[in-house]
């Protein structure tokens, strides 16, 4: 008997929850971005600061009036980094209208880059998917939006250089998750260490990673002058408890993006004191646009997750990209005020943002229609126990090296479809 | 094309002077001839059916009558039949009309001792037998009379082994017969046409109620007159599916399986055995179907038990839907108009409950289905026709190949048993006796100038059944003239009336109601062990036996209660006040029933003497010792003790 | 090759091997009872590893009661999966259980991330951070720790086989009707099992949570821990002892020693290939009794 | 109410072991195939591309592997890893030139040729230790998938299906892949529903009941054992060529991890082991029921105010997904199969509760 009504239920959910989806998409003046996230699988550690972040910044958009008139409605589902579900979220975005997808995974954006491209829907891949997506020629509707891999890691060996004055004959450890994501600046950092002379050994750890002990042991032994650590989630906590434990300085171990407040808590907020990494906006709640936030969504009690979590660096990136978003629309307006809502259409817009600087949260970013990535700029913060404090300016460094990479990828891309 | 098919096509067959057949053999081989690919017979064998076209029919006809005419069947002669439906069986029932000798079927279940009774005309000294249990009882025949002298046998199992002389398989018949269809080109022709329209088709024997059996000789002309006049009448149809399960010995199944199926070009189906038959009817789902009221009574107790064990939804819909389609049925048939409610409820009923039943009992296709030999009850009847079965009472008699009258769609009233068919004449005698005419009555009896005196008068056949005809034309049957029986108060009755009424319940499976010269009625009741079994069983009742269960207190007022319902439309003279829960149920083998499960009223009166007694006294239970005959053949008595209950009003 | 590297990689593979043999060892203690491979094995320390995490951080006991509430809900726990799940499907196929098993594991990483929340936990037991070095070796104190107790509770846990409720359970291994005939209760004896297997997977979680910190994570403990239980032999608890320090120290080593070579995480296919070499060569490990059935 | 079995008969045995003896099951079947052949018509494209789609393909696999574990008996936890082979085999195949039929079966071969070796460990060992060396398979088959970027596309570990065409028609669009995915899914069902009429089915069962028995009746399980590997991997090919081409288009190695594989098991479980039918509802329902329930869970915070953290509602998918698996091996082993079966046996004997009376 349980089990019959427990199917009648699950049916009935599942009609029900059809029917608000078909009556929202009927109203106009509305502009739909959808947001299919992982928030149980992989990327669980970022995703829901991340999505806090950009709900929030919408909340504040639509509760100012939002673009032109227009309300913008984000569809935030789980995908659960399961492409099958990814396709069905990608699919119903796209029979709904909407003009953006964020699926914030790599293989998701990577799976979705064939469907996008030819059916003209914006997909972006910030901090994710391919890298040399930001080749917008190749990749007109893949958008990162934001410092791809490759850029992450030129900054840092610049960052290095720049603290060492020269970087011949060093010894660069990069500890790495053994998955695309993780190998992915391989390449660059090789090129990098032909042409500055330093060492690069290269570690990589079974994934997920929370079991790095015999990796970091040969990291010490290999006395490096840097190291990076190249990871995710639980991999990341890992590596800095293994770094500690095996009495890395943490002042010369650096990582990408994908660290943050609570993985300094989850190791221990002082024991990491020094950990460096790329920061693509200014982190904390000082930012204009977080304290505006704060004051007009927050406080009313209409923010998407607990309060807490506002300013944290990965929640500024999900305010970030939707503030990028936003441009996008607000540009697309300027370009075509009247002409139909698309993928198309919010496309032209994007590629013509030009130095938006969201209110000081970002570095001044320009998108053109060849340059996806938005200039490449980042700075290096470090961990000073209780926040990640800067050590530089927004600057960019290696672009030559990177863009060569970007458009020997995107070229086979365009040859070969791979 | 096989042989015989090119035969006819050379020489045809005997006719009727309008062109029909002239009889069963001129029959098949004009089935052979024009629908030689049609399928004639299906058997079902080992889970499958086995099929015979009718070119194949007639060959096999052929190939059983030379072998038969190898053996020594000789025309006029008759050939014993005993056993279940067998393809074979039939066959060789024709095999021998196309040798001009004809077969006497007589009923698997006759005792040893009573089969000389059947084998009296037509010196049969060739028998055809199902099985082994049935050689065995001819062997037995055979060792006391000296007939027959030769049996045949269809199915060899058990019997191979035997040193009997004058046994004779089938299989080896058919082969001796195909032998002397090769060597002999002219003998299919000549097989064809030896018969004539005047040769007797089957020997049959009378239910022999009273006295010895009669022999009744149906010729073909009779055979094949009465299918055409029902036919005539739209009671048949060609190309019917038949099933063939009822007894080979009763004129039902000869003339509605095998004549009608031969006349009219059908698909005659026999089921594995008679085990099987229910199972087996649902395979064959028969356009056409011919059961006894008993045997549609079961139906219906077969449904309502299921019913009562169903699922609680599935039980309220037919709680729900088989009152409204008996009502409708009700209203029908008074000619009342149908509302348009009522006729999309019947239409929702139809797919949700008549449809599986019908579907279920194998009669979704049974366009005409047909009941007779005894009256039907209401219940029953009204069910079937609420599923949308039109079913229907026919009128007939041995003598008259059955088929007299039948009731006509559109008037179809209960108790009527309908009109006279196409050909038939009724006239009611002076006494109320029913009178009949008809090209399908037999002129005499076989060798039996007494009885053919008295019941053949100026080419009427005088029926014995007591009724009227209706201002429309349809004959009420009352019962049989002899039954009419006064109280001492000299109030008419007729027990078989109302002992049919108490059968109707389905938990009655025979009564004997008594009151003649008495000042009223009593009854002796056998309760249906199936349906009050199974009644019991949703009581938590627990028993051990029949005797057991008819001897419970609970059962006791069961069947209480449907004497009382029936008393209720009784005159009051002729309320059943008291009765006794028999401890077995009357038995054919105990002679206390026919094998067409009539009542043998004397020697129950005789037997159950001291029963009756105490139904007539005041005391409340009575001590029968029932003598009782083992299957060795040794006596013993048996003591029960029963309890007299009064009828409470 | 620096041989230095090698022997501090040896050591600390062992004391993982040790780490991981604690998980391995409850899925033998259920094995030889009742002779199911619990797959939900890894989730089980993850559950341990979540509810030390809540003992101590949101209920506020300190570390030291919350651990042993940890493991004492845990043993309840563990009978209760017993006796509501898998004792009901006795007599299924062999296949039924493990998926039984298999999708108890997948709830459990539901569940506990759904409600305790997905982000990592940091689970303190006390063990400085500190880098400790003998001579040039360095020791990795969590593995060092965690690998001792793992180590001290697996010898426990043979100790006890030889206890009289251990020999109940033997015989409950050996035999189970025999066993029931002579008055032992066997489903009491199956469900003790259970629930001293959740709490040696309790310690594994809380030694492993502390390593790395508790998230779902833990639960992919199963698949080294099967690679341990099957090279030692399903059947066998010191075998468990050995083939850890034995996967330990070949995982440790694949890493130091293969990787730089295919330029691969190696690691984790070392458990696997273990596997496979185990099952192809010696199906029964090394040191379990010759039963499986072979073709 | 629907069975009618009346005038139902057989002439030979032949017909008595016919798939669908019924002719409501017939009509029922032709009804599906029917709807199935017209479904774009019939229903919104996104329930085409990203249900049906879906559900078609991944039911072929669930019927490939129920094959081997309904059928044969034997237990394989690392399916997911044999539709990768398939995959990437049929891609690079496809991208080296060769037409797509041919990759398909190029595909199939390779994938029957591994699980060939997957099955040689079942000539070893069965039961647990079966599942144990198929799992571990699994990893080993990821690992040198992504180990080796010739294999796996790349620094970018991705491939791109270029365009094909199957039988003359390009696969793109909506329609194409859909129709080829359900020629596949049609033909691996119509083996399957032959399988047990088949001597080969027979065998099969023969060795899935009891191999020692098997072998005392003369089957070489030896043999039988080795062709239900060989056979279920083909099919498992075969589907990760189709999965490649008609669904994904990129295929990257985390497409076929271990959660593939246990996803396909719980199918075959939930939906019914050795059901045909089963295959398909299992599919659906292990296929489905995440997306529904997040939808639904998104539906009740935005609708009706429920409020669930986001680590709940998130989780909730994980947990009735393993809840489902473990209700179903509790109160229905046979899975939905035979839930159907009871609902079909109810109405079969309606309107009574047995079918014989």
């Amino acid at each position: 008997m349980k089990r019959r009504e427990f199917l009648t239920a699950t049916a009935a959910a599942a009609v029900l929850s059809q029917m608000p989806i078909r009556i929202a998409a009927a109203q106009d003046k509305v502009i739909r971005f959808s947001m299919p996230q992982d928030f149980t699988k992989v990327y669980t550690f970022v995703t829901a600061e991340y999505s806090q972040g950009q709900r929030d910044y919408l909340t504040l958009v639509n509760l100012q009036g939002g673009i032109n008139g227009h309300q913008i409605v984000a569809d935030v589902s789980d995908h659960g980094n399961d492409l099958p579900r990814a396709i069905e979220a990608y699919e119903r975005a796209k029979s709904e209208g909407a003009v953006l997808i964020d699926p914030l995974s790599t293989p998701v954006a990577r799976a979705l880059v064939p469907r996008a491209l030819e059916d003209k829907i914006n997909l972006i891949t910030a901090f994710s998917g391919r890298s040399d997506a930001a080749d917008g020629t190749a990749f007109p509707y893949v958008l990162p939006l934001s410092p791809n891999y490759w850029t992450q890691a030129a900054l840092l060996i610049d960052f290095f250089r720049q603290k060492d004055g020269d970087l011949n004959g060093k010894k660069i450890c990069y500890v790495h998750i053994d998955t695309p994501f993780g190998k992915e600046p391989l390449p660059i950092l090789q090129k990098l260490a032909e042409q500055q002379g330093f060492e690069l050994v290269t570690f990589p750890y079974t994934p997920p990673g929370n079991d790095q002990s015999a990796i970091w042991p040969q990291v010490r032994r290999a006395r490096p002058d840097w190291v990076m650590f190249w990871g995710a989630g639980v991999g990341q906590t890992t590596a800095l408890t293994e770094a500690i434990r095996n009495g890395l300085d943490m002042s010369r171990l650096s990582s990408s993006v994908w660290i943050s407040e609570s993985d300094m808590e989850v190791v221990g907020a002082e024991q990491c004191t020094g950990v460096l990494k790329v920061e693509p906006c200014v982190s904390g709640r000082e930012p204009e646009l977080i304290q505006e936030i704060l004051k007009e969504v927050v406080e009313p009690d209409k923010g998407a997750g607990p309060e807490d979590k506002v300013g944290t660096a990965y929640y500024n990136y999900g305010v970030m990209l939707a503030a990028i978003m936003v441009e996008g629309v607000r540009k697309a307006f300027e370009k075509d005020p009247d002409g139909p809502i698309s993928g198309e259409w919010l496309n032209a817009g994007l590629r013509s943002i030009s130095d938006f600087t969201a209110e000081g949260l970002i570095p001044a970013t320009t998108i053109t229609p060849e340059d996806h990535q938005g200039g490449g700029q980042g700075r290096i913060a470090h961990w000073d126990g209780a926040k990640f404090v800067p050590d530089t300016d927004f600057f960019s460094a290696n672009q030559d090296v990177v863009w060569e990479e970007v458009r020997k990828y995107s070229e086979e891309f365009k040859k070969t479809g791979k | 094309m096989n042989a015989a098919v090119k035969t006819i096509k050379a020489t045809g067959w005997p006719v009727r002077d309008d062109g029909a057949p002239a009889t069963l053999v001129a029959a098949v081989a004009r089935n052979a001839f024009e629908h030689g690919e049609r399928i004639g017979f299906r058997e079902r064998e080992h889970g499958i059916w086995r099929e015979w076209t009718w070119a194949q029919v007639l060959e096999e006809i052929l190939q059983l009558a030379a072998g038969f005419e190898a053996v020594g069947l000789m025309p006029g002669q008759a050939m014993t039949v005993v056993g279940d439906n067998r393809a074979a069986i039939y066959f060789s029932m024709v095999a021998a009309n196309a040798l001009g000798a004809f077969p006497s079927p007589v009923f698997p279940d006759v005792p040893v001792d009573e089969f000389d009774a059947y084998m009296r005309f037509g010196e049969p000294r060739i028998a055809l037998a199902e099985d082994q249990e049935q050689v065995d009882k001819l062997l037995d025949v055979r060792a006391r009379t000296g007939r027959p002298e030769i049996i045949v046998y269809d199915d060899p199992r058990g019997v191979a082994a035997y040193e009997a002389e004058g046994l004779v398989s089938v299989e080896r018949l058919r082969d001796m017969g195909s032998q002397q269809l090769a060597s002999d080109p002219g003998k299919r022709t000549a097989l064809i046409g030896r018969a004539g329209g005047d040769d007797i088709a089957v020997l049959l024997y009378s239910s022999g109620t009273t006295g010895k059996p009669k022999g009744i000789p149906l010729r073909h002309r009779n055979v094949v007159s009465g299918v055409l006049n029902a036919e005539k009448g739209g009671y048949f149809r060609l190309h019917e599916e038949l099933f063939a399960y009822l007894p080979t010995a009763w004129v039902g199944d000869y003339i509605f399986t095998l004549g009608a199926g031969i006349v009219l070009v059908a698909t005659i189906n026999v089921p594995e055995r008679q085990e099987t038959a229910l199972h087996d009817l649902r395979e064959v789902a028969p356009t056409f179907y011919l059961a006894a009221p008993r045997a549609w009574d079961n139906m219906l107790t077969r449904v309502q038990v299921g019913m009562a064990d169903s699922t609680p939804l599935k039980r309220r819909l037919f709680d729900f839907f088989l009152p409204r389609a008996v009502e409708l049925e009700r209203r029908r048939l008074a000619g009342k108009s149908i509302g348009i409610k009522d006729r999309v409820l019947d239409g929702i009923g139809q797919v949700l409950v008549y449809g599986p039943i019908k579907d279920f009992l194998g009669l979704s296709r049974a366009k005409r289905a047909f009941t007779g030999g005894e009256a039907m009850g209401e219940d029953t009847f009204l069910f079937f026709r609420g599923l949308g079965i039109q079913l229907k009472q026919f009128y007939g008699q041995t003598e008259t190949c059955a088929l007299s009258a039948a009731q006509v769609e559109g008037s179809v009233r209960l108790h009527t048993v309908g009109r006279a068919m196409p050909g038939v004449a009724v006239r009611i005698a002076d006494d109320g006796e029913i009178l009949l005419k008809s090209p399908s009555i037999i002129e005499a009896y076989l060798d039996d100038p007494d009885a053919t005196a008295k019941t053949f008068v100026d080419g009427w056949l005088r029926t014995g059944d007591a009724g009227y005809l209706e201002s429309e034309g349809d004959l009420v049957v009352l019962g049989r003239v002899s039954e009419v029986v006064h109280t001492a108060a000299g109030e008419r009755f007729i027990p078989n009336f109302i002992e049919n009424r108490i059968k109707f319940a389905s938990f009655v499976r025979n009564v004997a109601v008594f009151g003649a010269g008495r000042d009223d009625l009593t009854a002796i009741v056998c309760i249906d062990y199936e349906a009050v079994g199974h009644w019991a069983e949703r009581r938590a009742i627990t028993y051990g036996s029949y005797a057991e269960l008819s001897q419970k207190p609970e059962v006791g007022d069961l069947v209480g209660e449907v004497i009382a319902h029936v008393n209720e439309t009784q005159p009051e003279p002729l309320k059943i006040r008291r009765y006794v829960n028999l401890f077995k149920d009357f038995d054919a083998d105990d002679g206390e029933i026919t094998r067409t499960r009539k009542l043998r009223r004397s020697v129950i009166e005789d037997r159950y003497a001291p029963l009756i007694e105490a139904l007539y006294s005041a005391s409340e239970k009575v001590v029968y010792e029932a003598s009782i005959t083992y299957e060795d053949g040794t006596h013993g008595v048996l003591t029960r003790e029963l309890e007299i209950r009064k009828v409470l009003v | 090759m620096d041989m230095l590297l090698l022997a501090e990689l040896a050591i600390n593979g062992v004391f993982i091997g040790l780490m991981y043999a604690l998980v391995a060892a409850g899925i033998v203690l259920i094995y030889k009872t009742s002779g199911i491979a619990n797959l939900a094995q890894g989730a089980l320390a993850m559950m341990g590893g979540y509810l030390a995490w809540a003992f101590s951080a949101l209920t506020g006991f300190p570390i030291w009661i919350a651990i042993p509430l940890a493991l004492v809900a845990m043993f309840l726990i563990g009978t209760l999966l017993e006796r509501f799940a898998l004792r009901r499907m006795v007599g299924q196929p062999i296949i039924m259980v493990i998926m039984l098993t298999l999708g108890l594991e997948i709830m459990l990483r539901g569940v506990l991330p759904g409600f305790f929340g997905s982000a990592v936990k940091r689970l303190d037991i006390g063990i400085p951070p500190t880098p400790f070095f003998i001579g040039d070796i360095f020791l990795n104190k969590a593995t060092l720790i965690g690998g001792s107790v793992s180590l001290l509770l697996i010898l426990v846990a043979i100790y006890f086989f030889n206890s009289r409720l251990g020999i109940i359970m033997r015989a409950v291994s050996d035999d189970q009707s025999a066993a029931w005939s002579v008055g032992i209760k066997v489903e009491r004896a199956i469900a003790i099992a259970w629930g001293l297997s959740a709490v040696m997977a309790t310690a594994a979680g809380v030694l492993w949570g502390a390593t790395q910190g508790v998230d779902w994570s833990l639960s992919l403990l199963l698949i080294k821990a099967l690679a341990i239980a099957i090279l030692g032999g399903l059947d066998s608890l010191p075998g468990v002892l050995i083939a850890g320090v034995i996967v330990g120290l070949a995982e440790s080593l694949a890493t130091g020693v293969l990787d730089p070579i295919v330029g691969g995480g190696t690691r984790d296919v070392v458990a696997s290939v273990i596997i496979v070499l185990t099952l192809l060569l010696r199906p029964h490990g090394l040191f379990g009794r010759e039963h499986i059935e072979r073709v | 109410m629907f069975y009618r079995r009346a005038g139902i008969r057989h002439t030979r045995y032949q017909d008595e072991r016919q798939i669908w003896p019924l002719p409501f099951d017939r009509r029922l079947a032709l009804l599906i195939f029917l709807l199935a052949i017209f479904a774009p018509l019939l229903i919104d494209r996104l329930y085409l591309v990203s249900y049906l789609l879906p559900w078609v393909i991944w039911s072929t696999a669930a019927l490939g592997l129920n094959f081997l574990m309904g059928g044969a008996g034997q237990i394989h936890l690392g399916y997911g890893a044999v539709i990768a082979i398939g995959a990437y085999a049929s891609v690079h195949m496809v991208r080296a030139g060769l037409p797509f039929e041919l990759a398909m079966i190029g595909g199939g071969l390779l994938s029957a040729a591994v699980g060939m070796i997957f099955g040689a460990t079942a000539l070893r060992v069965k039961g647990l230790y079966l599942a144990m060396a198929t799992l571990a398979m699994q990893y080993i088959v990821d690992f040198v998938i992504i180990q080796f970027p010739a294999i796996s596309g790349g620094t970018q570990a991705t491939l791109q299906v270029p365009r094909v065409s199957f039988l003359g028609v390009e696969v793109t669009g909506d329609l194409a892949p859909y129709y080829v995915a359900l020629l596949i899914c049609l033909l691996v069902t119509l083996f399957m529903l032959n399988l047990r009429r088949s001597s080969f089915g027979r065998a099969l069962a023969a060795v899935r009941e009891k191999d020692y028995a098997a072998a005392v009746i003369g089957v070489n399980t030896f043999r039988y054992k080795l062709l239900a590997f060989w056979v279920s991997s083909f099919i498992g090919g075969v589907v990760g060529s189709v999965l490649a081409v008609c669904y994904y288009r990129a295929i990257s190695p985390d497409q076929f991890h271990l959660d593939l594989s246990i996803q396909l098991v719980a199918m075959v479980i939930v939906g019914g082991l050795g059901s045909v039918l089963g295959s398909f509802f299992g599919a659906a329902l292990i296929l489905f029921a995440p997306i529904l329930l997040n939808q639904f869970f998104g539906f009740a915070a935005s609708e009706l105010g429920m409020t669930i953290s986001t680590d709940l509602r998130s989780h909730v998918p994980l947990m009735l997904y393993g809840a489902m698996i473990v209700g179903f091996l509790l109160w229905e082993p046979l899975g939905l199969a035979k839930i159907y079966a009871n609902l079909r046996n109810y109405f079969l004997v309606w309107p009574f509760r047995h079918a014989r009376q």
